[in-house]
């Protein structure tokens, strides 16, 4: 029940882009093309999960046992971007096509205030190991969602006659919140039965 | 039996109130204007000089290409002058104009040929071209082309093509009620010309008498079949016609004939039955002449007779023309002035007044998705245009601007009044410049 | 001859007589029958509440246009119509000044921001009402009973409030008439289906949306409704649902053009408003459910283009 | 000389203000924009990390190797993101709890790095810390700019201090997530028809 609980919770009712606010920059830099917007979110997705793992392990192992939790910014922020650099060579190592998709995302990503948030999110809330990742992998997703339907609607408003002072970053805020208002709808759901 | 027909299309005003007029003759013109393109292909160079005197039936117009066919003189008479006109799709073309002299001599050598039993496909075919018979729904393809096809295409399949499915258009459905008999036997000529021994007849229901003229005429012609059709535009569209009789679609960039179909246009059938009797090449044609003129009707008339002087001879107009069509409202050409001669494509001249001609206001379009509704060849008109508008050819390619068959249904529905078939158009030709540009 | 005076369009030159114009008059005429009833049933405040709407919504997009130098087209009926609807998903306890806000906010951000007509992607007329559900909340919820207007819960709070005790329950007939509490042009859903009915007759509106968002509240509801309260029918009568499914999801700037995508349009709206009306934090879906369609719209049209003419392997 | 410096300085707060003109910072802005008092606190913490941060890349400049140069701003800048954030805990415990996650996350505050990589790393000392000053005064105001719209449509408040009657209907949806995009995208739309007018004036 709890995995389905943070799960609905990262994609639906807490989205990290419509409700946290985390995650904006790429969110509103990468969402011109539907087809870029989902590799960057699938290379989001990836990086997130695993960064919510090997954060939890650091915090618990590290910084807990040798009683520096106040390095934790400095701590996850270099996991965050050794993480990134590392998925970088092993996908080129590995996947070349995978890595002509996602390559060019990747080293965005170390400065998506998703991950370090979620990281830091992760030790707030006291998830254990398993869903820390859950909870990474939900966020992450939530963020795919919403760059995903923010592109679509993007590529739909290409072709709009907006304003010549509210192009661009104005008109992609105003998009976004009226998302945003179109999430309200998901405030509440489950209420009854979801256990955070 | 169910009545068979296609996805998308319109419901159009038929407007077919010429549709019982019986076929008048009109009197032969004082001059006529033969423009030496009346096909699709290459033009033809004029075998007549300034001053010559020509016969009706004389070919004054040749060409050496085989996608071409040949132009003959419709009246007797001097040529007055050669040189380019305006014709009615806007180009300029080189034309002859001919001044009668009302002898009607026929040229030498007009007889009708030996029965159709004793011609092989390979004559039959000959005969048709040397009389210069195109395509006559409007496209113009020089019909000896399509009987004799290509040794790696096997025909197995002949439609005609009796739909008439534009507004105001009647004149195949006259031909049919009155002279049934040029087309059957225009039928069997294409039939033994491909070597095929039926034909199918796509006709829609609501074509009154000629319907009954045909069902009474079939049942002694072997070999020849009725398809009824719903009464829809863009039902006699080539493809959308095959597709309602067959159930087959012609692949996307693909031609009939790769599917082993061959589709004639009615009035074609017709003036190769009229050459097999008389022999005489195709001078003649039959148009519907339409909207606010005195005497509407379906007249027979003499090849390069042009707009003004048909207009005159059914009595001038009853109100002021706001627009006048060669062809059918929605394919045919708008006229800038009526100096403009009728070839053998032309089945038509319609006279608009004010009641339909309005110039409406465009709106934004409203993305209420009539066109894809409508569409036969189910692309997505509204988004055309808007890719137009960015002149995104990669966009263009994608939402395959390149099927569009220039219906106009698209344009026909659009509330927002978007000219939307002008933007497939530009769409296509931006395409068409881009893979000319990959290709070089 | 008066040869100059030929008009020369491209072709075809005959067109239908449809206009946008007709269409948004067309509309406005089918919400005629359930603006009465709203008018009979919650009285002079309902008329107010209308007036002030259309009237605010006009004067906006004329403001804007001004503004942005843009040509002038309030006549064109898109702006009385959006006030209209801004109007009828008013409470009729609300303040009056609440539909002013909603519209000068439903034009000039949700609409003209974007272009104008045809042009965004969001139904103005619910987002406006989302976004004034989410600023004033308490107003937004002022439900009272029609004629004697004392203050009331609408029939799918009373049911989302707990176990459902039919006495509290409005009869179906009531809410099939529309005597009850809800949103001033939501109530009554025989007013509602007359309108709709006109419309698709019309064909002004594709019947596939109406039809699939409904029956997928229907059936739905149906499966997941207890004894016969939470029925398919209570959820079809109750709340917003007729009014959504007829006016506003089936807006055509913002649903999908495609015959497909349509069907998967008003799925996806019937499922999320039964999933906010059932398990969600608010009584009634069916704005939201419409709004994230809308969000979902450019995607939908895109993976459901249609299948072109003679998309078979090429012979040969 | 002066003129430099003072240059730098009005480049960070006007001409290339971090939100409204690089739009940079977004994150953040949107986050703690719902109160004035919450951007100032923001704005304030944004001038200490990026001034020192800036001064320390520009002194260590010569000896940072280009390959890591990335990594070792980080630790920097994430170094002085944790001395605001204990301090913060230690004297502003309130704030401290508003602001929440949103402060270590200055980390990832793109104006920062982006500070670090296109003007700390190239120029003095001196003139990065007033680039940092500038830059981060140019992000507190833009930030107090969008907080006042939402504290005060939303709140009735400006700076907790009530300048709406209390009656007053405030949206509540001013100082929430949907406020905070809208309120952004209309004032950055704004900005830039000010800027089109004031080009062709």
């Amino acid at each position: 029940m709890k995995f389905i609980s943070i799960l609905l919770a990262g994609i639906l009712i807490n989205n990290f882009i419509f409700v946290r606010f985390l995650g904006i920059c790429p969110f509103l830099g990468v969402s011109q093309k539907v087809e870029t917007a989902v590799g960057m979110g699938v290379a989001v997705t990836f990086v997130m999960t695993v960064a919510s793992g090997i954060t939890w392990l650091i915090q618990h192992y590290v910084l807990d046992l040798f009683g520096i939790p106040y390095m934790q910014t400095v701590a996850f922020i270099l996991v965050i971007a050794a993480l990134v650099q590392f998925v970088e060579m092993v996908i080129q190592k590995t996947s070349p096509t995978l890595y002509q998709a996602l390559g060019v995302y990747l080293p965005l990503i170390t400065t998506n205030c998703a991950v370090l948030g979620v990281t830091v999110l992760n030790i707030q809330s006291d998830h254990n190991f398993f869903y820390a990742m859950v909870n990474g992998f939900a966020a992450a997703l939530g963020f795919l969602l919403a760059i995903t339907l923010m592109a679509g609607v993007r590529e739909k408003l290409e072709f709009s006659n907006i304003p010549k002072s509210l192009q661009g970053f104005p008109m992609a805020f105003i998009t976004a919140g009226l998302m945003a208002v179109a999430f309200y709808g998901f405030q509440g759901l489950f209420k009854d039965f979801l256990v955070l | 039996m169910r009545l068979r027909t296609f996805r998308g299309g319109i419901y159009p005003p038929a407007m077919k109130g010429t549709s019982q007029r019986p076929i008048v003759d009109l009197p032969a013109p004082a001059h006529v204007v033969i423009p030496m393109q009346q096909h699709v292909g290459t033009t033809c160079s004029p075998l007549v000089k300034v001053g010559d005197t020509v016969k009706i039936g004389q070919k004054i117009g040749q060409c050496t290409t085989f996608i071409s066919a040949p132009i003959h003189a419709s009246i007797s008479g001097k040529v007055k002058s050669i040189g380019a006109v305006d014709v009615a799709n806007g180009n300029k073309v080189l034309a002859i104009t001919i001044e009668n002299d009302f002898q009607n001599t026929l040229v030498e050598g007009i007889a009708p040929p030996p029965p159709l039993e004793e011609l092989s496909p390979a004559e039959i075919a000959e005969l048709v071209r040397e009389a210069g018979i195109v395509g006559m729904g409007g496209a113009g393809f020089p019909t000896s082309v399509k009987l004799t096809p290509p040794a790696d295409v096997k025909i197995d399949m002949i439609i005609i093509n009796a739909v008439e499915c534009e507004p105001y258009l009647t004149c195949d459905q006259m031909i049919i009620i009155e002279e049934v008999n040029y087309m059957i036997s225009g039928i069997r000529a294409i039939m033994k010309a491909l070597g095929l021994d039926h034909a199918c007849i796509g006709i829609k229901i609501n074509m009154e008498g000629a319907i009954d003229r045909l069902h009474e005429i079939i049942l002694e012609e072997k070999g020849i079949d009725i398809v009824p059709l719903v009464p829809k535009y863009p039902q006699g569209e080539e493809r959308q016609l095959i597709y309602a009789v067959t159930g087959k679609e012609v692949p996307s960039g693909a031609l009939p004939q790769d599917i082993g179909i061959a589709v004639f246009n009615a009035a074609t059938a017709w003036s190769i039955g009229h050459l097999l009797a008389d022999g005489l090449p195709l001078t003649e044609r039959v148009i519907t002449v339409g909207g606010a003129v005195k005497e509407e009707g379906n007249y027979r008339i003499k090849v390069g007779t042009t707009v003004d002087q048909v207009i005159e001879m059914v009595g001038g107009y009853t109100d002021t023309p706001k627009s006048i069509i060669v062809g059918g409202p929605m394919t045919g050409f708008g006229l800038y002035h009526t100096n403009i001669p009728l070839t053998k494509q032309n089945n038509g001249v319609i006279v608009l007044t004010e009641e339909h001609v309005k110039e409406e206001e465009m709106t934004e379009c409203i993305h209420c998705g009539q066109c894809v509704q409508v569409c036969p060849a189910r692309i997505m008109p509204n988004r055309i245009a808007k890719l137009v508008k960015k002149a995104d050819v990669d966009g263009l390619e994608k939402f395959n601007v390149l099927d569009c068959r220039d219906c106009a249904a698209c344009a026909y529905v659009c509330p927002a009044k978007i000219p939307l078939l002008h933007y497939m158009k530009i769409g296509k030709n931006y395409v068409n410049e881009e893979r000319a540009k990959n290709r070089a | 001859m008066e040869e100059n005076k030929l008009i020369v369009l491209s072709a075809p030159h005959f067109k239908s007589p449809l206009t946008t114009k007709k269409i948004m008059f067309t509309v406005i005429l089918a919400l005629i029958p359930a603006a009465a009833a709203s008018v009979v049933f919650f009285g002079i405040k309902a008329l107010l509440h209308i007036l002030i709407s259309v009237v605010a919504a006009v004067a906006t997009e004329f403001v804007v246009q001004k503004l942005l130098k843009k040509k002038i087209n309030i006549t064109d009926g898109s702006a009385i119509l959006t006030g209209l609807l801004m109007g009828m998903n008013l409470p009729a306890g609300a303040p009056l000044w609440i539909g002013a806000v909603g519209s000068i906010f439903a034009i000039a951000v949700v609409k003209e921001a974007f272009g104008g007509l045809g042009q965004n992607f969001m139904n103005p007329a619910l987002a406006a009402r989302a976004m004034l559900l989410a600023a004033w909340p308490s107003q937004m919820v002022s439900w009272v009973t029609p004629i004697d207007a004392i203050a009331t819960a609408t029939p799918l709070a009373i049911a989302k409030a707990g176990v459902p005790d039919t006495a509290t329950l409005p009869l179906l007939w009531d809410m099939f008439i529309g005597f009850v509490g809800g949103s001033l042009g939501e109530t009554s859903a025989l007013a509602l289906m007359i309108g709709g009915i006109y419309l698709i007759y019309k064909e002004i509106i594709d019947y596939r949306i109406p039809l699939s968002f409904l029956g997928t509240v229907f059936v739905l509801a149906t499966i997941f409704g207890v004894d016969g309260i939470n029925s398919g029918l209570f959820h079809l009568l109750g709340g917003g649902v007729m009014l959504g499914a007829i006016f506003m999801a089936t807006d055509y700037v913002t649903s999908p053009s495609t015959a497909k995508g349509r069907w998967i349009y008003g799925i996806g709206c019937g499922l999320i408003t039964i999933l906010i009306r059932f398990w969600g934090g608010y009584p009634e879906g069916v704005s939201f459910a419409i709004l994230l369609m809308n969000i979902c719209a450019p995607l939908i049209e895109n993976y459901t283009l249609p299948t072109k003419f003679g998309k078979v392997a090429k012979v040969k | 000389m002066k003129n430099k410096y003072l240059k730098t300085l009005t480049d960070g707060v006007v001409t290339e203000n971090p939100l409204f003109r690089l739009v940079l910072g977004t994150c953040p802005a949107l986050a703690v924009s719902s109160a004035v008092a919450n951007g100032f606190w923001m704005g304030l913490m944004v001038i200490f990390v990026l001034t020192f941060s800036n001064m320390l890349i520009s002194a260590l400049r010569n000896f940072i190797p280009d390959k890591i140069r990335i990594p070792c701003y980080i630790v920097i800048i994430a170094t002085f993101v944790t001395i605001v954030d204990l301090l913060m805990a230690a004297y502003m415990h309130e704030m401290h709890k508003t602001l929440g996650i949103f402060i270590p996350l200055i980390v990832v505050n793109c104006i920062i790095l982006a500070r670090a990589e296109s003007f700390a790393s190239k120029n003095s000392i001196l003139h990065s810390a007033v680039d940092g000053i500038g830059m981060g005064l140019g992000f507190m105001a833009a930030l107090m700019i969008v907080a006042t719209f939402r504290e005060v449509l939303g709140n009735g408040t400006f700076f907790n201090i009530r300048v709406l009657p209390a009656g007053f209907p405030v949206a509540k949806v001013m100082v929430e997530a949907p406020g905070a995009f809208i309120t952004l995208g209309l004032v950055l739309g704004l900005i830039n028809l000010i800027t089109a007018r004031s080009k062709t004036a």
